[in-house]
């Protein structure tokens, strides 16, 4: 059983970490402001979601797992509105320092 | 287990550092301060694994702290560009 | 083991807690109480502090406390010698003459809650109790936050009129406090990783004569040079002292300044006694000279008094680090180390005495004739001569003529700098005492010299205030009789040293 | 160990970037990295404390007001002609830097070995205290008298930014307004993250005494949830006469200095706690200190009064 | 070499470093910053300090750690308050680059 969890926990936080290098590779990649915000925020949080699925079925007791989904819950929500917050500055047009 | 979980810190680290490497340069404010948010996520994942690698379980609530105050410090951003351009008309 | 508490060591937590209450009144109450919570605890911390003298006095012995009843490692000690109680009585009487001066300076108005005075008497009393935890502090990271306290309490006062140029002075002055704090975290870093304790007297018997301590003292030193503004770290001293307004300068020259030399007095004779340190002193010693000869020739160069007062304080601090080329033989005992010592410590009292009391008279000076130019000082000494009187005496310490402290000091230095040998440093004494004594005399007679217009006044000033300034200026006077010779009471708690006081 | 190589030479670059960046905005996101990247070295030498420290002040609290005040300065961060150092001044400070790191690396390899530790007599300790987490039994225990005049130090940090104010002011509303925005994804990340913040201050504070968290770290939380509620308009910060605010204020150090007293009453000594009582008693200090050290820092960030009216 | 000692080699980089920039920039914000890059890495060689002293079933000494803690926060006030003077002399300047520190009195 638990070599079994072993096994999925390997995949999955291995699929979190391709999803965040994929997000850095659209990032370095990307032409301009918004579609870097854009690779950025749908990368990561997906990659962090995988993250925290492995570590999940790692858990010791509930409470740990609870806490585990809440910090993910908060990174998604605070990286999504904070995200559309700067790519709404970024298309104002901050001027450049 | 443990290895593998830090090797996977370290791996999301390392990418997290490319990604920094790149946008850290600009040209634009806003691409900085994505920066931060970047390795802000890229850090909560980090410490997440570590918690359960190292089995320091209040790592879990410095991620916490992280994910909260990545979204103030970005807050502060936004709110201090729209500022010093008022400052500057 | 550092032993146990002793007897009416409770009075030491009463020195720091005192004033620090008062902050806390001062803030929840507000407006006018800010000034009054000030002015009871005065005559309450001049008691308290004239109280621990007297213990230590008595008793013949350190006065000590362990706060928590935690004994040191683990707990934090608070430790007064003779030395801490002839700095706190010192601190006290000049706070309280310092704060009756300033209750004129700034006239708090009824009802309504003005920004200087309030934050003037919260700073003041925060200076006064964090002076007394660094001169009570027997731990080194304590000491750290103690003087932290200090440049919070320090770096206001000298912006206190919020002018561009004030505000520039404040900047630089907590920049380098700052850096000199971080410096001396650093050296007590070291000094845990490798002895595992903070307490100054736990330390003293681990420590040893190796690269880690040395690296550990120097870090330290060198930081806490930078607060003490000695040369060639001086640079931030002259606009903040000389910005400030004349009670906050009083405060910033005549005692914060000696919070830092007091903690390098401290790790020098305390943390690392029985070291053969020549060189290392020799460094401090010539350092010392600089600031006298540097201090002094630029203060001949001012046009403004307060500045030329800021740059006398470069030279006199330069002083203090005499005593340690001089005063370093702790193991020998040799007689002039202890003259050297006592010297050292009573230029530190008379100077606090006779600078605050400059300070406040050129602040009176500025207030009558609306600025302080050198130049146009003409007649004043017929306007203000109480004033000028009590500048002249201030004038007197600096210069090392008699009747002052600063006489017996100096004569004290030379003394012992001629029976170690030591001849350079005698030269030093007396060029520094020719330098201050041009400069002094230089305002002196354009004070007394008669205006060839009668003189615009922009302000009348009350004797009462001019009392204030001149009993200030005869407290350096009256250190002038003290006999010759080392004093017991700075004696006590440096065994090595006891020469009359045997234990 | 390769992950640590990897997280020390991130960290330095990150260092190196705060220092070698040409743009001012650019250095301060670096040094938001660097204290990121410092919390998760805070985990790596088994100090969770310190890493929540870390997070919450270092990086967060430290980010935020240097991120604002960058905006605010931007016109005088602009180097001056003539102010750029010369190539001697940087040569020196080179050698100077160098020798200094090196002196230190040195120190680092000298340290002796067995390390010299408080930490068996801080646990033998503990039972005394009435509390699980030594960090916490070192801060509000052992070293009490740290923590009650680094109270002091707080507030007198806030009276001398209040000491800047312009004469006219004082008495006012501290920094400049922010105007709400009922539509904006401001207002809306504020409303969501403000609530669920302050959930996570408190239970901060609460573990802090049998787990890594403590006083200093939930109170860096409340005052983070306090000025997003501010610069997003939610809410505005006091006038800095309000009789209220200053008890707020001097609440904490107060009662740190009352219970302190009251232990020469019932524990013959300053500071000192009854033994059945202890943990009753710290926690009596923790509540008031956690409250008076969130507001103090939150007017820290806010700065000196600006304005006498709302507008 | 134990990973303690790793990090007090960052440590003593990183004040080396920070001292290099307090001394290269004359901006006051970069100063400021190069301040709290020194600070960062005393408290790390503290922390590296507490690390070896782990003993009696802790794995760290907690004495150092928790005078981290307390040395945070003294920089973060530190931090405000050189902030504060910086904006508000900013202000009185009106916002002309002199905003420096220079040697006029």
């Amino acid at each position: 059983m638990s070599l079994a969890l072993d096994f999925l926990t390997v995949l999955t936080v291995s699929a979190g970490a391709f999803f965040f290098m994929a997000g850095t590779v659209g990032l370095v990649r990307f032409p301009d402001t918004l579609s870097r915000v854009h690779a950025l925020s749908k990368a990561d949080n997906l990659g962090l979601g995988l993250v925290v699925l492995g570590l999940l079925l790692q858990a010791e007791g509930l409470l740990a797992a609870l806490k585990l989904v809440a910090v993910w819950l908060l990174a998604l929500l605070a990286g999504a509105t904070v995200t559309q917050l700067i790519a709404h500055t970024a298309r104002e047009g901050v001027p450049p320092a | 287990m443990a290895d593998f979980l830090l090797g996977a810190a370290g791996f999301l680290l390392a990418t997290v550092a490319v990604g920094l490497a790149r946008i850290l340069r600009g040209p634009g404010d806003a691409e900085r301060i994505m920066a931060a948010q970047l390795l802000g996520t890229g850090g909560i994942a980090a410490l997440l694994l570590l918690a359960k690698a190292m089995s320091v379980p209040a790592a879990v609530d410095v991620a916490m702290i992280l994910a909260l105050l990545a979204a103030f410090v970005s807050v502060a951003f936004v709110k201090g560009a729209g500022r010093s351009q008022g400052d500057r008309a | 083991m550092p032993g146990s508490a002793t007897a009416g060591g409770f009075l030491l937590i009463f020195a720091i807690a005192l004033p620090l209450a008062g902050v806390l009144f001062s803030l929840a109450l507000g407006g006018r109480y800010a000034e009054r919570v000030a002015l009871i605890l005065m005559p309450a911390g001049v008691v308290v502090a004239v109280a621990i003298g007297a213990t230590v006095w008595h008793t013949h012995d350190v006065l000590q406390y362990f706060v928590g009843n935690w004994d040191p490692p683990l707990g934090v000690a608070f430790r007064a010698d003779g030395l801490s109680a002839t700095m706190m009585v010192t601190a006290a009487l000049l706070i309280c003459g310092i704060g009756l001066f300033a209750r004129t300076q700034l006239p708090v108005p009824r009802g309504v809650e003005e920004r200087a005075p309030l934050v003037f008497w919260t700073l003041l009393l925060t200076v006064w109790g964090a002076l007394n935890a660094v001169f009570v502090g027997g731990d080194l990271f304590n000491l750290y936050v103690a003087l932290e306290l200090l440049t919070f309490a320090a770096v206001p006062l000298v912006s206190l009129d919020g002018r561009a140029q004030t505000l520039r002075a404040a900047f630089r002055y907590l920049l380098f406090a700052l850096f000199g704090s971080i410096l001396y975290l650093l050296g007590a870093v070291v000094l845990y990783g490798t002895y595992g304790t903070l307490d100054i007297v736990l330390l003293s018997g681990r420590i040893r004569a190796e690269p880690a301590a040395w690296a550990a003292i120097s870090l330290m030193t060198s930081g806490l040079l930078a607060k003490a503004a000695l040369y060639p770290l001086h640079l931030w001293l002259p606009p903040a002292h000389a910005g400030a307004p004349a009670p906050a300068s009083a405060v910033l020259s005549g005692l914060v300044v000696k919070a830092p030399f007091f903690l390098v007095v401290r790790l020098w004779f305390d943390v690392m006694p029985g070291l053969p340190e020549h060189a290392a002193a020799q460094v401090l010693g010539a350092l010392g000279a600089a600031a006298i000869i540097f201090g002094s020739v630029v203060a001949l160069r001012q046009v403004r008094l307060k500045l030329l007062i800021a740059y006398s304080t470069v030279a006199q601090i330069g002083y203090l680090f005499l005593m340690f080329p001089l005063a370093v033989e702790p193991e020998t005992g040799h007689p002039w180390s202890t003259a050297a010592w006592t010297g050292g410590v009573l230029q530190a009292v008379s100077h606090a005495f006779a600078k605050a009391a400059m300070f406040m008279a050129a602040g009176l000076i500025a207030e009558a004739l609306g600025h302080d130019r050198i130049a146009g000082l003409a007649g004043v000494g017929r306007v203000l001569p109480i004033t000028v009187f009590a500048f002249a005496l201030g004038g007197l310490s600096l210069m090392g003529l008699p009747p002052s402290g600063g006489f017996v000091a100096k004569a004290m230095l030379l003394t012992a700098a001629v029976a170690a040998g030591q001849w350079w440093w005698a030269v030093v004494v007396l060029t520094g005492g020719l330098l201050a004594g041009s400069y002094v005399f230089l305002v002196l007679a354009r004070a007394v010299t008669d205006a060839i217009e009668p003189l615009s006044l922009a302000a009348r000033i009350s004797p009462g205030r001019q009392a204030v300034v001149l009993a200030l200026a005869l407290g350096a006077v009256v250190l002038g009789f003290v006999p010759l010779r080392p004093l017991e009471l700075l004696q006590i708690g440096r065994p090595d040293m006891a020469i009359e006081a045997p234990r | 160990m390769a992950f640590d190589i990897g997280l020390a030479l991130l960290v330095l670059g990150v260092a190196a970037w705060t220092i070698a960046a040409r743009d001012t905005f650019a250095a301060v996101v670096g040094f938001v990295a660097y204290g990121l990247l410092l919390a998760l070295v805070w985990v790596r030498l088994q100090a969770p404390d310190i890493a929540l420290t870390e997070a919450a002040l270092g990086s967060g609290l430290t980010g935020g007001l240097l991120v604002g005040a960058s905006a605010r300065l931007r016109h005088a961060e602009m180097p001056a002609p003539g102010e750029t150092p010369g190539a001697v001044l940087k040569l020196a400070s080179t050698v100077l830097c160098t020798l200094l790191s090196a002196g230190l690396a040195a120190i680092v390899f000298l340290l002796p070995e067995p390390a010299p530790t408080l930490a068996p007599q801080a646990a033998a300790n503990i039972a005394a205290t009435g509390l699980g987490n030594p960090v916490t039994a070192v801060l509000m225990a052992y070293r009490a008298i740290d923590t009650l005049l680094e109270t002091v130090v707080l507030l007198l940090a806030l009276v001398g930014i209040w000491s800047l104010a312009p004469n006219r002011v004082w008495g006012g509303f501290p920094g400049p307004r922010h105007q709400a925005d009922p539509d904006s994804a401001l207002t809306f990340v504020a409303q969501l993250l403000v609530p669920i913040g302050i959930l996570v201050g408190i239970h901060i504070f609460w573990v802090g005494s049998v787990a890594p968290g403590g006083e200093f770290q939930g109170a860096t939380i409340l005052a983070t949830m306090w000025i997003l509620a501010m610069i997003a308009g939610l809410v505005s910060a006091p006038p800095v006469s309000r009789r209220w605010l200053r008890l707020l204020l001097v609440a904490g150090p107060a009662m740190f200095f009352g219970i302190g007293f009251a232990g020469f009453l019932a524990a013959d000594a300053f500071l000192a706690y009854p033994e059945t009582h202890a943990k009753l008693v710290i926690l009596m200090i923790e509540i008031p200190v956690t409250l008076s050290i969130a507001a103090t820092l939150g007017l820290l960030v806010a700065g000196p009064p600006e304005r006498i009216t709302q507008q | 070499m134990s990973d303690a000692m790793l990090y007090g080699l960052c440590g003593a980089v990183l004040v080396g470093l920070g001292l290099f920039g307090l001394i290269v920039h004359p901006q006051p914000l970069r100063k400021i910053l190069a301040f709290n890059l020194i600070g960062g890495g005393v408290f790390l060689l503290f922390g590296v300090v507490a690390r070896r002293g782990a003993a009696a079933g802790l794995a760290g000494d907690p004495v150092p750690q928790a005078l981290v803690i307390t040395g945070l926060v003294v920089a973060f006030a530190a931090t405000a308050l050189a902030v504060a003077l910086q904006v508000r002399l900013f202000q009185e300047t009106g916002g002309r680059p002199d905003g420096q520190m220079d040697s006029r009195p």
